[in-house]
């Protein structure tokens, strides 16, 4: 948010984007309060702003196992995001 | 012909079997495997198990495997089904079937899909079990079956 | 749970995978493998196809190529069927399937049950080509899948 | 032929036993003319003797993938047979 005026204005090294936010699986269980959208320029920013107020959603998110999808596609955690992505936290996956 | 369905609905494997078989004069072999509800779960028994995916991305992931494993077998169709919410023991729950001209086509693809859809496709699972929920953790076995695949990778 | 059959008359996958499903409530995989008539050998379009077989010694050999089966996979129980007798190109000829708890002894039975069951079971092909019989050559291709299997044997 | 009366005789060094033959597969063909017992004392004994009368089938039979059985189990072709026994002749298998 301190950086949010800059970046929109002058889209200089980095864009804040509006994202929609998706937790699948157990993920799911600790994003209950989580708001549906979230303001940031990368995965990874998204992760380190929610662990803030959710920290225990946090710490889930920093496990080596989970993945990051952008516009379902799987991504790595420093992907630059552009406005109205979705952006997906994945555990991993136990259909079959 | 390679069909993907996610269903919430059961499968009928006579009817699937059908249509593999009937795609061409030339198939010999047509391998299927149907993955059922165990009723238990690392030694407790389960009342019912909800399975979860992400919309889109799944069906997108499955082709992805399907289409690989067209390129490493010679395959004349296949079908991938998954069924998703709420389901009991003993229901069905996965479907692959292959159609071949040669069956070792038919079971490396169907395994190969297998493996790469338990450790790559977008499914989780939640069993309920005297009453408690909890998600299923992946297992190790099923990421070392996937891997096995990849050192003839192309 | 083992059978095995050599009938004339056709099977009906539905059925045969009905009763592999329900043998318990542990069975989490089932695959099936069906061979059917192709239309052609060697590049020649067939008439029919005729199944001769050996008679008790064929029994035989089928439930030893299982009771091995048994012995390297951890089974719940499996089907073998083959079909005897004049068969049309898209006829169903031979069925194994199985049964497991854990997919890869399902998939992995039942490829080594058809990789034995093609170079040691006492069946032999009789193809009508142009109103010419001919007896089919056994495959290299054959012994190979079913040598792959015996140095992982006990 | 030869010693098919001291063997009988004196059951010293072999026994000459009223053998069932079968032939399957392509070795049926040779074989139309073929009586279905002969006498002998091992099947490579059989193979000998049939290929007096009837040399295509002789040649057939010795080729190196053809197995033979004694009741229904694969055997040597050295393997001594008793009277009654059931002997087949086994081209490579193709079923499946």
């Amino acid at each position: 948010m301190e950086s949010q005026e800059a970046g929109v204005q002058k889209l200089v090294t980095r864009t804040i984007a509006l994202i929609n936010l998706l937790f699948f699986g157990r993920l799911g269980d600790f994003s209950k309060d989580v708001p549906a959208t979230i303001e940031a320029s990368t995965p990874a920013e998204i992760r380190q702003r929610l662990t803030t107020d959710h920290p225990t959603l946090g710490k889930e998110l920093s496990e080596p196992q989970v993945l990051v999808s952008v516009n379902q596609m799987i991504v790595s955690w420093d992907q630059p995001l552009a406005d109205g992505s979705e952006v997906a936290f994945l555990p991993p996956v136990t259909g079959g | 012909m390679n069909r993907i369905r996610i269903q919430t609905h059961d499968f009928d494997l006579a009817q699937e079997y059908h249509q593999l078989r009937e795609l061409s004069s030339t198939v010999g072999a047509v391998v299927t495997f149907t993955g059922l509800v165990r009723d238990f779960e690392l030694d407790a028994s389960i009342d019912s198990l909800s399975l979860q995916h992400y919309p889109g991305m799944t069906e997108t992931l499955l082709q992805e495997i399907v289409d690989q494993a067209n390129k490493r077998w010679q395959l004349i169709g296949s079908t991938v089904i998954h069924r998703v919410g709420e389901l009991l023991p003993r229901d069905q729950i996965v479907f692959v079937g292959v159609a071949s001209q040669h069956r070792a086509d038919a079971f490396e693809a169907a395994q190969f899909i297998m493996d790469y859809l338990k450790t790559k496709a977008t499914f989780w699972k939640q069993v309920s079990q005297d009453g408690q929920q909890h998600w299923v953790e992946s297992k190790d076995a099923d990421n070392d079956a996937a891997s096995r695949w990849d050192s003839t990778d192309d």
